[in-house]
């Protein structure tokens, strides 16, 4: 099959003076296997119709854990793996990232089986947009270019936006849809913007080469500020950073209960990860312009998004303003990567370790507002009250969740809240200092209105009309069980998460 | 010619872009504006490359150029899901959803 | 060079009334008809710059499918064809603040960086250049955006239809 | 103050390592509980007593293992002890190279620059030096048994849990098994038939081990681990009863003013571990005393850990949320108050002595955050507990005050006086918890102007045990109370008033305080006594008889309470007060306690003196006679509800007789007044007397009764619950509405405001950075 291609490719260089540069196929077989699963579940839509629909969601999810297989025979194999000029690169730091996008995938589909299909929401094109979207993050985990960092982009972005607007005769979701369609598409036009300045001054597309004429040029325009700011500013929007962040309660909100969690988890993660890239990579020589930015972000994020929290009185908005102020968390390391490669390798694995277990402490607690809203068909925080009496095991289960997001050991969100600081304290300047407590008093503001929730669902009684058990569909329980041990067991044990996140972007980025 | 003027055409552009997004309320003209805007970058993208004698500028153009068409058609889309259900592309009135 | 120029102005003066009018104007086809202009002039511009690949992909994209897709799109949402005077926000003056301090911001930056830059001559490329870069550095994101574009269709499809 | 720090620098001469089978597996002790709490969960509903059986059979094993621990460390003191014997022996026979003569000199010269720095004569140093050599106090010091493993590695930093062992921590260990474990039974009853009979052990359980684990913490991190899980199981324990919707505005209220101390934890940790380099709590002790971090850095460290303290050991202006907890069942507040929660604050202080005592220079001064904070404290609340009508609010009023003791001790150095206070007050105090619980159990209230009132005669053993633990508190000799609270007295030292020499700094106002506050604390207590167990029972029992003593499971816990109360005092007898054979008698809490090693610091003890304990004893006297007479009296008299038969009970007090002898009735004062004195000796002396009398004493007593009362009143009222807890709500309201404020401004839901956002913070932000890089 390889071959035919190779001749065919062949046939075509001899034309003319084209060339084709290796590709190589192990690299990007991830890429490859997601994209053959989700055309196959097209197929099996186009040929089987109605037949088709009791094994989608199932099948869905075997797409997003096959290319674990390939993943896995790349992380054994430990080689870097670079292709064209640098601008696609596999390396451990990659693999983890596509790991995590994979497996949060993964269980967005678990959440999303029963609603779904109990819904009758075009079952087979949702997963095929939750596919393109995670390809595109599988995408952005390798992308060192600025074209390609832009493409994955817009292709995990473009299915999100039409996601959050699947619910199509609700109101709400349509709203949703329609506010983050608008502020997205801004947000990718200014950065779009600042890639084209960054492009214009240092002559090339690929993160390394850009780092090089950037730093080694010593100059500090104008336009490279303007540049990298309306870069990180569009991220910025990406991981809903204030004053960024406008869209992010008002979507999640209307969008589909599980597609906020896929918004507020793996979509953020991808905004994460291409800020990585560019700050780290292409921009670390430019830490004057990069790192007061971030910290200005950081800062506001962590308590905008926390005191506007506390009187929240929706659940999913609860957890929006929350996830801003997770956002600040996950920023502040990059606020001193540029004081050193020591530095910047510990912002990246602090980072990374907070996406991860964000990412299963985050999904969790969705995962429990699915359940609960299923029975209360409300996402205010009232259908909260007494759930440790009608529900005791679900409350259990939230509480840790919440406990993990609020920090409290030795539950994961604790360790992923440790490495920050410890990324933030390593760097030894009166700004990370400045940061780690301000990240200080948030982790604390946070408390607020995370007891908030474990106290309604402890102290206060049942609302008379949400009396008797909630019921968890299998697919559900399984994301629950999933989490909540990985959450606990990433706290206790921290050693796990740690053994994988210890990445490095200087290694390969020179 | 100077590369500035078309940098300076550009960002003309692109402020135009940003007054019709915020000015407009009507979702149609708001999804004119943002061509504006991504017209704007390609302006910026092929004369860069230009300058710097590098194929890569015309092709980021392309690539903007595809995807523009693509996020215009979802655009185009939500915005009729929106016609259709509340027989208006206001988008002033649409703010159910706050606080 | 001097002819260039002369185009360059003219162009120019032209894109940024029309900009204006795409912005300004009560009536929702002439705005599309505008934006045109607007489009064309790019085209133009892409011309002068020696990229005649995109120039050309420019007319046929832009023109032929964007415009014309939005053109459906105010045939399809009912708007007036005449003036229509319900199109804009009330409060028009921060959209301008706003957009004038950016333009400042970026002015500022672009002319204190790129005062004296001359562009090359002569720098046409054609067709077949951005193709190899495209088949060969861009492989990646080309199939990238193929599978975008699919997606797109497809949800934009499942999104638009009538139930 | 720098060559103090050099000194400390070189530690005892030599160290030995403490050992001991029990010591090494101390970490059973925590899990017991931990156990027992997983157990009652799973199968606490199908047993036999609902899971209660569990609960105690693990503390009561724990307790077995926490004595043999004591004695086990006893033993390695005394191990110590003869071998400083030896050594020293061994040094001047055998060696007589520089060395050992470094080692004599280090230590003369340390005893010097104490004496430079303190105020005592010649006369003192040798008796210091004498009681020093005596009890071993120099020379060897014994190395905490530290168990660790490491928890994971990561960039080469390890992270270690174990635990550290040391003579605080034993005791702590004997504290809390034994308190837990009376409670435990106690409980049985108490809560007995209530429909959350296993879930409220099973927290039991979850609560002790907490606390033991918080005890036992290696490191800071197991420290804040702890911290927070006593805090999560105190407020699942404190909200109990649900039902009866204790408001959720003093919920809210105890969990942002515990939030404020959590953040003052997590801040101090963070910069300790940060300038240590090390989560090590020896390691940051060691560093803070050799001066490996800097003062001011400490100093920050300190204050932060203060707010943690105020916090959670309920001290001003944090102490707000400690008498609402009063909602939980009462023997939750018994633990709490007395073995578990509340001290964990003063406990966290004693174990990292070293940063505060050089973060707030203890040894130097005469005034510092914590000392004001305690003597504050102590006072304040001890006029608190006056207007409180509900006996178990006077009883957390007087808990604050009696941690404000603690606090105060800590802050003037007096580590050994602090820490033997929390040992001391954790028995008194807790009895008189239970004896609240027990006479509420039986009137159903804890009012005591309305339900109360000539309990004495129903529940005897209640009384009786009740009355001892009051004396105790008080600080009567020779109670335990008295021991302790006078120890801390003399810790604040150097008032050359009373003879004795201080220990670190001169903390005058911090004496003043301590002797204010006893007087208080004897005149709120007898109020108690009085209201409760005297006079008419006023309570009504809604036809089932009158009120009656509990069963045994409530009693026994009570007298065993009580026994401690009385003897647990005679374990520290100061310096001075024993002489001869029996000097072996002598401070042998501080011995087998106080650290001697080199994570703790240099402090000074003072020698307590005679008069100083009579003064404080005339001072509690003066209280306990002053509110009895006001109440027993006055108070009496004047209450149509108290006849006869409560001024019969009169003349049976003690209290009552302690300040006036033989009184019997009201009558009968005035009879002595008018007949025996005034009429009897006649003549302007007697009328002279009698109008000092009835004008002086008598108005004296009412006025500072009716003035104490009304400034009491004034102070709960405005202060208090509207200041205070003002400040501490608006500080949580403040950053409510600064959410509220910024949402209802950005986030209105108009999709043109939001790109407006955007646009224009992304304008300014290009703008600020092009401006300023």
């Amino acid at each position: 099959m390889i071959d035919a291609f190779s001749s065919a490719f062949g046939l075509l260089a001899s034309s003319g003076a084209f060339e084709r540069p290796p590709i190589d196929w192990h690299a990007v077989a991830p890429e490859l296997c997601l994209l053959g699963g989700g055309a196959l579940l097209t197929l099996i839509d186009v040929i089987w119709l109605e037949k088709g629909r009791s094994i989608t969601s199932a099948l869905a999810g075997i797409v997003m854990l096959i290319p674990l297989i390939p993943i896995l025979t790349l992380a054994i194999d430990s080689e870097d793996r670079s292709m064209f000029k640098g601008a696609f690169v596999v390396d451990k730091y990659s693999l983890i990232i596509k790991a995590l996008f994979l497996l949060s995938g993964y269980l967005v589909v678990l959440l999303s089986t029963n609603y779904i299909a109990e819904g009758e929401y075009w079952e087979n094109e949702y997963y095929g947009m939750l596919i393109s979207s995670v390809l595109g993050m599988v995408l952005m985990a390798s992308a060192r270019d600025l074209i390609t960092i832009f493409v994955a982009l817009e292709l995990l972005s473009i299915p999100a936006y039409l996601l959050a607007a699947w619910r199509k005769k609700d109101h709400k979701s349509n709203e949703a849809g329609l506010k983050y369609y608008l502020m997205g598409v801004f947000a990718s036009a200014i950065m779009l913007y600042g890639m084209s300045l960054i492009f214009g001054v240092s002559g090339s597309t690929i993160l390394e080469e850009i780092n090089e004429s950037i730093a080694s040029g010593g100059a500090n325009t104008p336009v490279i500020t303007l540049g990298i700011t309306f870069v990180i500013i569009g991220f910025g929007f990406k991981v809903s950073a204030f004053p960024f962040h406008t869209w992010a309660p008002d979507t999640y909100e209307g969008a589909p209960t599980p597609v906020t969690a896929f918004l507020a988890v793996a979509s953020k993660a991808a905004g994460f990860v291409a800020l990585m890239n560019l700050v780290v990579i292409g921009f670390i020589g430019q830490e004057d312009v990069f790192q007061p930015l971030i910290w200005i972000l950081a800062a506001l994020s962590m308590t905008a998004g926390n005191v506007m929290a506390l009187r929240q009185t929706n659940i999913v908005r609860l957890m929006a303003y929350s996830g801003i102020a997770q956002a600040g968390f996950m920023l502040a390391p990059l606020a001193v990567a540029g004081e050193g490669p020591a530095i910047a390798d510990k912002a990246v694995s602090a980072v990374v370790t907070y996406l991860v277990i964000y990412a299963a402490m985050n999904i969790g607690a969705f995962g429990i507002i699915l359940a609960v809203s299923r029975k209360t068909k409300s996402a205010d925080l009232e259908s909260y009250n007494g759930l440790f009496r009608t529900s005791p095991s679900l409350a259990i289960v939230m509480t840790v969740f919440l406990a993990s997001l609020a920090g409290i050991p030795p539950l994961g969100g604790w360790y992923a809240k440790f490495s920050v600081f410890t990324s933030l304290t390593s760097a030894s300047t009166n700004w990370g200092y400045g940061l780690a407590v301000v990240a200080a008093i948030n982790a604390v503001i946070a408390f607020g209105y995370y007891g908030k929730i474990a106290m309604r669902m402890w102290v206060e009684d049942p609302h008379e009309t949400h009396v008797g058990e909630v019921k968890v569909p299998v697919s559900l329980l399984t994301a629950l069980v999933l989490t909540a041990g990985t959450t606990i067991a990433f706290g206790v044990a921290p050693g796990i998460v740690t053994h994988f996140t210890d990445v490095s972007l200087i290694a390969f980025g020179g | 010619m100077l590369l500035v003027q078309f940098l300076l055409l550009s960002s003309v552009l692109f402020c135009i872009g940003i007054y019709g997004v915020l000015a407009r309320k009507n979702g149609v003209m708001v999804l004119m504006s943002i061509e504006l805007i991504l017209n704007a970058v390609n302006i910026n993208l092929v004369a860069f490359g230009t300058m710097t004698n590098n194929i890569a500028g015309e092709v980021f153009a392309l690539f903007v150029i595809a995807i523009a068409a693509a996020e215009v058609g979802v655009g185009l889309a939500i915005v009729l899901l929106i016609f259709r259900n509340r027989s208006s592309v206001d988008l002033s009135s649409i703010d159910s959803m706050k606080g | 060079m001097v002819a260039q120029n002369v185009f360059f102005g003219i162009m120019a003066l032209i894109m940024i009334c029309a900009a204006l009018k795409v912005v300004r104007t009560k009536n929702v086809v002439h705005a599309a008809l505008w934006l045109v202009v607007v489009l064309g002039g790019v085209a133009g511009q892409f011309l002068l710059l020696g990229a005649e690949f995109v120039g050309v992909t420019q007319v046929l994209v832009y023109i032929g499918a964007v415009v014309v897709l939005l053109l459906f799109g105010v045939m399809l949402t009912k708007a007036s064809l005449g003036e229509e005077a319900d199109l804009n926000m009330p409060n028009r003056t921060l959209p301008a603040i706003i957009a004038a301090l950016m333009f400042g911001v970026m002015t500022y930056a672009l002319i204190d960086t790129f005062r004296d830059t001359e562009l090359p001559r002569e720098s046409v490329t054609n067709a077949a250049t951005v193709s190899d870069s495209i088949f060969a550095d861009y492989i990646v994101p080309f199939e990238a955006v193929s599978v975008l574009l699919l997606a797109a269709l497809i949800g934009a499809v499942v999104v638009a239809r009538k139930e | 103050m720098v060559a103090l720090s050099a000194l400390a620098g070189e530690g005892p001469t030599s160290l030995i390592q403490a050992g001991g089978w029990f010591l090494e597996k101390a970490w059973i002790i925590p899990a017991l509980p931990a156990i027992s709490f997983v157990l009652i969960l799973f199968f606490g509903k199908r047993m036999k007593y609902k899971g209660a059986e569990f609960g105690i059979i693990s503390i009561a094993v724990a307790f077995i293992f926490a004595i043999c621990c004591v004695g086990q460390w006893i033993g390695q003191v005394n191990n110590a002890d003869s071998y400083t014997e030896k050594q020293q022996y061994h040094d001047e026979e055998k060696h007589s190279d520089k060395a050992a003569h470094e080692g004599i000199l280090n230590e003369e010269i340390q005893r010097t620059s104490f004496n430079e720095l303190g105020v005592a004569s010649s006369e003192e140093i040798v008796v210091s030096a004498l009681a020093e050599e005596k009890d071993g106090y120099s020379s060897v010091g014994i190395k905490p048994v530290i168990e660790r493993f490491t928890w994971w590695e990561s960039g080469g930093r390890s992270f270690q849990v174990g635990i550290m062992v040391d003579g605080l921590a034993v005791m702590m260990l004997f504290v809390v098994t034994a308190i837990s474990l009376l409670v435990h039974i106690y409980s049985t009853e108490y809560v007995a038939g209530d429909r959350r009979y296993t879930h409220y052990f099973a927290f039991l359980s979850l609560f002790s081990a907490s606390m033991l684990f918080f005890v036992l913490s290696e490191n800071i991190l197991q420290t804040i681990v702890g911290w927070e899980l006593v805090g999560v199981c105190s407020f699942a324990l404190i909200g109990h009863w649900w039902e009866e919707k204790p408001n959720s505005d003093a919920a809210l209220k105890a969990f942002l003013t515990n939030r404020v101390g959590d953040m003052g934890l997590l801040v101090g940790m963070i910069v300790l571990f940060w300038s240590a380099g090390s989560w090590s709590i020896v390691d940051i002790n060691n560093a803070a005393i050799n001066n490996e971090i800097g003062q001011s850095t400490l100093l920050i460290a300190s204050l932060c850990l203060t707010a943690a303290v105020m916090s959670k050991s309920g001290q001003f202006i944090l102490h707000t949320w400690l008498p609402d907890a009063m909602a939980g069942p009462t023997p939750v507040s018994a633990l709490i108050h007395a073995a578990t929660m509340v001290v964990a604050g003063i406990y966290m202080v004693a174990r990292l002595y070293g940063v505060f005592f050089e973060g707030f220079d203890i040894a130097g001064s005469s005034f510092n955050v914590l000392a004001l904070v305690g003597s504050v404290t102590l006072v304040g609340a001890g006029l608190l507990a006056f207007v409180q009508d509900d006996i178990k609010k006077v009883l957390a009023y007087s808990t604050v005050s009696q941690l404000g003791y603690m606090v105060m001790a800590l802050g003037v150095g007096a580590w050994t006086a602090a820490v033997f206070h929390l040992f001391t007050h954790a028995f008194f105090k807790a009895g008189l918890f239970l004896g609240a619980g027990s006479v509420s159990h039986s009137v159903h209230s804890f009012d005591m102007k309305k339900s109360m009132g000539g309990m004495r005669k129903f529940m005897p053993t209640t009384y009786k045990t009740f009355i001892v633990c009051t004396i105790a508190l008080m600080g009567l000799p020779p109670l335990a109370g008295f021991w302790s609270k006078d120890e801390i007295l003399v810790g604040t030292g150097g008032w050359g008033l009373f003879g004795g020499t201080g220990g670190n700094g001169t903390y005058v106002f911090a004496l003043v305080m301590g002797i204010i506050g006893a007087a208080l604390t004897c005149a709120y207590m007898t109020r108690v006594i009085y209201l409760t167990f005297f006079g008419e029972f006023r309570g009504d029992t809604h036809g089932h008889g009158d009120p009656h003593e509990s069963g045994k499971r409530i009693t026994i816990p009570l007298v065993i309470l009580a026994v401690m109360a009385t003897g647990a005092g005679f374990l520290n007898f100061p310096v001075g007060f024993l002489t001869g054979s029996k000097a072996g008698w002598q401070e042998r809490f501080g011995h087998y306690v106080e650290p001697v090693a080199t994570y703790f610091p240099p402090i000074a003890h003072g020698t307590p003196s005679w008069s100083l304990a009579i003064f404080s004893t005339v001072v509690a006297i003066i209280g306990v006679s002053a509110a009895g007479y006001y109440f027993f009296v006055k108070v009496n008299a004047q209450s149509p509800a108290a006849t006869e038969l409560t001024n019969g009970l009169t003349e049976k007090s003690k209290v009552a007789k302690a300040g006036h002898t033989l009184l019997k009735q009201k009558y009968y004062l005035d009879h002595l007044y008018t007949d025996i004195i005034a009429n009897g000796t006649k003549g302007p002396v007697a009328d002279a007397t009698y109008w000092t009398n009835q004008k002086g004493i008598d108005e004296a007593v009412n006025q500072v009764g009716k003035q104490t009362a009304r400034a009491a009143t004034f102070v709960y009222e405005k202060i208090d619950q509207n200041m205070v807890d003002g400040v501490v709500n608006l500080s949580g309201k403040a950053s409510e509405g600064l959410g509220e404020t910024t949402r209802t401004i950005i986030q209105r839901g108009k999709i043109h405001q939001y790109a407006a956002i955007m646009f224009a913070a992304t304008t300014i932000l290009a703008g600020l950075l092009i401006v300023f890089v």
